[in-house]
């Protein structure tokens, strides 16, 4: 009875994961990759290996909820509403599938597979526990290093907002002493990071920016010596966190872009205050750091926005 | 027989992953193959821990670890798509070929 | 097995009931056309949304990977005694360092 | 299925109105205060369509495309000034047991054709060009633009939302340009219908932004007249938000209409302060002015840019 | 036998759904307003049943019409862990926990694809807030789930109910009913982390809801609001134990005890910005609920 089961679960997610690559829509890939591994996990419950399925189904939801806001997010033609192909060296890969299955299925059948099941009725989550904290403790620990390491990368190779201010603004560390020049190698001018086609450029030159660069280098100084405990600034009711925008758009008619920074002002002193590289398009963006005493900053933002 | 049932279908699954990762153009159906692939082999690794192993607490411990790599693998490889969006709007393979030229 | 058997049928008489019960008439244009409180869209809703929180999405990942981990520990924890408690709070301390720097980089809202 | 009917019938009647000139205070204070009736929260949940005031004749388009998404059966209701609010609920009422026992419900009031044609257009018919292109099911897809917070150029979302939007002051339409739910670009395509000083209440501004806050018992509570019961109303709004130098902030103003004063503060152009602002904040932000300050202010800022700076 | 013990459950989450609508209707009462009926939910369905259900111009509709019946599914597989007497339960399963947790994990699934397959702005932002706020908020529910079955010493839920028959979890671990609150009113679309609706998106993932539709996902959102108390009552409350009165009525008291808590809390605390509520969960939540297992580790030993 449980073969069968097994079998029915094996067919189900063999057909889900075929379907991943023949839907037009994303989420419905995606989520047909979920169904897949739901089924994993049912075939693992029937070996009596509850733990691991369960927590398999539950991983696995998490990962594709997010795999599937990724995949709207960065692929063309997100929902499937015209027929999605993007493939290439189509047979190439259709051959390896076949061999890769065709090697493996040889290599099941023909090699006698080892018959020692598991004792029915032993509490495996405890022997996990057990193992866990045992002889595997080094792979335990070293697995934790491993996912802090992860975090890591994914913060530095994913977030734009740093503590010293945007990514693609060749941002720079603070200056040794409060208020001095900011520290480290100066990115030549109208360096790599410009960006493509529509992006805002490099450094605009400092003229019109200057109400941004005072701006910028008081925020420099408070940001610097608020720097070495955290968030100087961070006013424990959780205040709103959105930090002050960084107007980057080119193409905005001059009538529009004269920005009411002041809006903007003590937006949450979560955020890290903004290094202000003024883009091309005149924006200036008063966004001091927002500690409590902003209230009576609000009015500067008024008096750069002569430009 | 149970066992090479669940090995049948884990190198199914894993020859469809196979098959997603070498076809799909785009970054994001890459992984998704590849997470396909690593779906067969977490078959794999509870077929043998329950028929094959009797038991033994390191399959599980294995399971866990390839549902870490699983996770490190889809965290990493996000956060290089967004930082290669950013940069370059680019989501197909074809767009980052500089070093071939 | 009587796992399977459930959840199954919980699975299968849901889809029933909503299947049966939904019919959904053919809507005319105008009464098809997405509520914007009288306005009309330009274009279709489904577009590549920019997800504000990305990162976070990212850092959940691997933060949910640890949940993974700390559940076998529950249950062997009180027989491990002391030994269990300095271990999962070392393996939280390592995974509090990934917050706290989270947190100064600013992840944790729309960015 | 009578027996389903007669059961209807005795629900309350679900009603979405669209507020017109001079009516925003007599339906909210309708709906907090009338037994049987229910505020919907869009047109799809409502049966009966309540236009109170007069509509100004650029609306009407918009009050027909309302009105044809209110599923069937359906019936529209007119509810003029002088009308008073007990003769309208029992009206209300009176229709929604019609139509609950299998009254006609009204046709569409526009054609019924695609926005753009797609049957049986492209290769696949179903209106679309290669992955991106066409129309593919009568509307094209959005293109991938510039974006104002963070870099990732990602699609732009372009709509208007209309005069009889729930979250905003009836009768201000805004074309918003949206990223994700950050507003990239907001242009006001008509003010917001002139309402009596009475609107400007501080007990019903108040009451508008708790509702915003999620808190429908405590904005009908102070739309009755009582102090709101709910915890963390000041927190929940962000500080800083829509902070106008002399006007104070969101939560200033707030606080001043739950302490039963209005704020005299009036913003610069507050439509200009809505790009880069996340779609709640910016309804928060739309609805901490009362109606009358924030009209007059859409309307200088509108003239100034009549006149070439 | 469990044929029998699953239409008993099927019964008791029915009369659950009825009493969470009534405790609905109810709620306007404690602010002045009308109270409301035990047949104004009937009423209120049956409006909704009688009335068409419109489509949207481009849907999914497969998902669309089956969101509903996977919120409908969880809740009830939710439901069949708890145990409704003493080593009774529909479920026997040794790692209850982790079930309950991948129910949350696929409820904000379901949750995402009923804004995401009507193809319409309001409830595709609904969709995407609630995912952003979905997310964060299973970390402090899993530490909270994981602290009480540190006494228990297994992860099934059998187990954590016969640990508390000294003391419930309530005493000894004071801070875990309300952080599970808080994933509650998640889970349960309520209140201050109600992020998939709201007025501000005209009604959010429903926007585009009318008729057979927006009745089921509101039986949906009540079953999900008898499961998630069901569990809570189970697992802080020390569900079915308790003198005299046998166990099944001692769940169901404290199950409807946990409901009107529920709503209440939701109708009572303000819904903030969901980028700070992202910073509240994880610079204030998450911490408290550290603080919360490392306390609890030491009680426990």
């Amino acid at each position: 009875m449980t073969d069968l089961a097994i079998i029915l679960l094996a067919l189900f997610g063999v057909w889900t994961g075929w379907r991943v690559f023949r839907v037009d829509s994303m989420v419905r890939a995606s989520f047909a990759l979920m169904l897949s591994f739901i089924a994993t996990a049912g075939i693992g419950l029937l070996l009596s290996a509850p733990y691991i399925g369960v927590a398999t189904v539950f991983m696995m939801a998490v990962e594709m909820l997010v795999m599937a806001i990724f995949m709207v997010m960065f692929m063309m033609n997100p929902a499937g509403l015209n027929p999605m192909s993007m493939v290439h060296q189509h047979r190439l890969s259709i051959g390896a599938g076949v061999v890769a299955f065709a090697g493996l299925g040889a290599a099941v059948l023909l090699s006698d597979l080892p018959d020692s099941p598991v004792a029915p009725g032993t509490d495996v989550v405890a022997q996990l526990g057990f193992e866990l904290l045992g002889p595997s403790m080094l792979i335990f620990e070293t697995a934790g290093v491993t996912l802090l390491a992860t975090m890591l990368g994914a913060v530095i190779l994913s977030s734009r907002q740093g503590r010293f201010g945007m990514a693609d603004h060749g941002s720079r560390p603070p200056g040794l002493e409060p208020g001095g020049a900011p520290a480290g190698r100066r990115p030549e001018k109208g360096g790599g990071h410009g960006h493509g086609h529509g992006g805002h450029g490099g450094h605009g030159d400092g003229g019109h920016g200057r109400a941004s660069d005072d701006h910028g280098g008081e925020h420099r100084g408070h940001m610097s010596d608020g720097d070495h405990e955290g968030h100087a600034g961070y006013s424990p009711d959780g205040a709103m966190g959105a930090p002050g925008p960084e107007h980057g758009a080119t193409h905005r008619t001059p009538a529009k872009s004269e920005h009411g920074g002041e809006h903007r002002t003590a937006h949450g002193p979560g955020h890290a205050p903004q290094d202000q590289k003024a883009a091309d398009a005149p924006q200036e963006d008063a966004a001091p750091n927002a500690d409590p005493h902003a209230h009576h900053r609000k009015g500067t933002g008024h008096d750069g926005d002569d430009t | 027989m149970t066992l090479i049932i669940v090995l049948l279908a884990a190198s199914a699954l894993f020859g469809i992953g196979l098959y997603g990762a070498l076809s799909q153009q785009s970054f994001v159906m890459l992984m998704m193959g590849l997470e396909l692939m690593l779906n067969g082999a977490l078959l794999a690794i509870i077929g043998f821990w329950s028929r094959g192993l009797g038991g033994m607490p390191e399959g599980q411990l294995l399971a866990i670890i390839v549902m870490a790599v699983m996770a490190i693998e889809m965290a990493i490889g996000f956060a290089l798509v967004v930082a290669l969006y950013r940069k370059r709007q680019a989501d197909v393979t074809e767009a980052i070929g500089t070093l071939k030229r | 097995m009587d796992a399977l058997l459930i959840i199954a049928a919980w699975t299968g008489l849901a889809a029933l009931a909503a299947w049966g019960m939904q019919r959904q008439a053919g809507a005319t244009a105008p009464l098809a056309a997405p509520f914007l409180g009288g306005g009309t869209p330009d274009t279709h809703a489904w577009q590549r949304y920019h997800f504000r929180p990305y990162t976070m999405a990212l850092v959940f990942i691997a933060f949910e990977m640890e949940m993974m981990f700390m559940y076998p520990w529950a249950v062997v924890f009180v027989r491990e005694g002391a030994k269990a408690l300095a271990e999962m709070g070392m393996f939280l301390g390592i995974l509090s360092v990934g917050l706290l720097y989270g947190w100064r980089e600013g992840i944790f809202r729309w960015q | 299925m009578s027996w389903l009917r007669t059961l209807a019938a005795g629900a309350a009647a679900p009603i979405y109105p669209s507020i017109g000139a001079g009516m925003l205070a007599e339906v909210e204070q309708l709906f907090a205060s009338a037994p049987g009736l229910r505020r919907a929260a869009s047109p799809r949940d409502a049966a009966l369509l309540l236009v109170a005031g007069d509509i100004p004749a650029e609306a009407r388009p918009a009050l027909d495309r309302l009105h044809d998404q209110l599923p069937h059966p359906r019936r529209t209701l007119a509810w003029k000034a002088g009308e008073p609010s007990t003769q309208i609920s029992a009206r209300l009422n009176e229709a929604w047991r019609d139509l609950a026992h299998g009254a006609p419900s009204e046709p569409d009031r526009l054609p019924d054709e695609p926005p753009n044609p797609w049957r049986g257009i492209g290769p696949h018919g179903q209106g679309g060009k290669g992955m991106m292109g066409g129309t593919p099911r009568g509307r094209p897809m959005a293109m991938t633009g510039a974006d104002i917070r963070d870099g990732l150029e990602l699609d732009r979302y372009t709509a208007r939302v209309g005069p009889f939007a729930p979250m905003l002051p009836p009768g201000l339409t805004l074309e918003l340009t949206l990223q994700g739910d950050v507003i990239v670009e907001a242009h006001v395509l008509s003010l917001p219908f002139p309402q009596p000083e009475e609107a400007d209440l501080p007990a019903l501004c108040a009451a508008r932004m708790l509702r915003l806050l999620g808190l429908e018992g405590a904005a009908d509570r102070m739309t009755r007249g009582h102090a709101p019961r709910a915890a963390w109303i000041r927190g929940a709004v962000p500080a800083g938000l829509g902070a106008w130098p002399g006007a104070g902030d969101a939560r200033d103003r707030l606080d001043a209409w739950l302490s039963g004063r209005q704020e005299g503060g009036a913003p610069r152009d507050p439509a200009r302060a809505l790009p880069g602002l996340e779609w709640h904040e910016a309804t928060l932000l739309l609805a901490s002015f009362a109606p009358g300050t924030l009209r007059r202010a859409l309307a200088e800022a509108q003239d100034l840019q009549e006149i070439p700076a | 036998m469990s044929v029998l013990l699953a239409a008993g459950v099927l019964v008791a989450l029915a009369l659950g759904i009825w009493l969470g609508a009534w405790f609905d209707r109810l709620a306007p009462a404690l602010e002045g307003g009308r109270a409301a009926g035990p047949m104004a939910p009937l009423r209120d369905w049956a409006a909704l049943l009688i009335r068409d259900q419109a489509e949207t111009e481009a849907p999914d509709r497969m998902n669309r019409l089956l969101a509903p019946a996977w919120y409908l599914a969880l809740a009830a597989i939710g439901l069949s862990v708890v145990p409704v007497a003493e080593g009774l339960a529909l479920w026997h399963s040794p790692v209850g926990i982790v079930v309950w947790g991948s129910c949350e994990a696929l409820i904000v699934i379901t949750v995402f694809l009923h804004g995401w397959s009507p193809n319409a702005p309001f409830p595709l932002i609904g969709a995407y807030r609630y995912a952003a706020i979905g997310l964060p908020v299973m970390l402090p529910s899993m530490f909270v789930l994981i602290a009480a079955a540190l006494p228990a010493e297994s992860l099934s839920l059998i187990a954590i109910v016969d640990s508390q028959r000294d003391s419930w979890n309530l005493v000894r671990q004071p801070l875990g009913l309300p952080l599970f609150l808080v994933v509650g009113l998640t889970l349960t679309l309520r209140g201050p982390l109600d992020f998939a609706g709201g007025v501000d998106i005209a009604g959010g993932t429903s926007a585009e809801e009318s008729g057979a539709g927006l009745f089921l996902w509101q039986v949906a959102r009540l079953a999900t609001l008898v499961a998630f108390s069901a569990l809570a009552a189970a697992v802080f409350l020390g569900g079915p134990l308790g003198p005299l009165l046998p166990g099944p009525v001692w769940l169901a008291l404290k199950t409807a005890l946990v409901m009107a808590l529920t709503v209440l809390a939701g109708r009572l605390i303000a819904r903030t910005t969901p980028s700070r509520m992202l910073h509240v969960l994880w610079v204030w939540l998450l911490p408290l609920s550290f603080a919360h297992l490392a306390v609890s580790g030491m009680v426990a030993l």
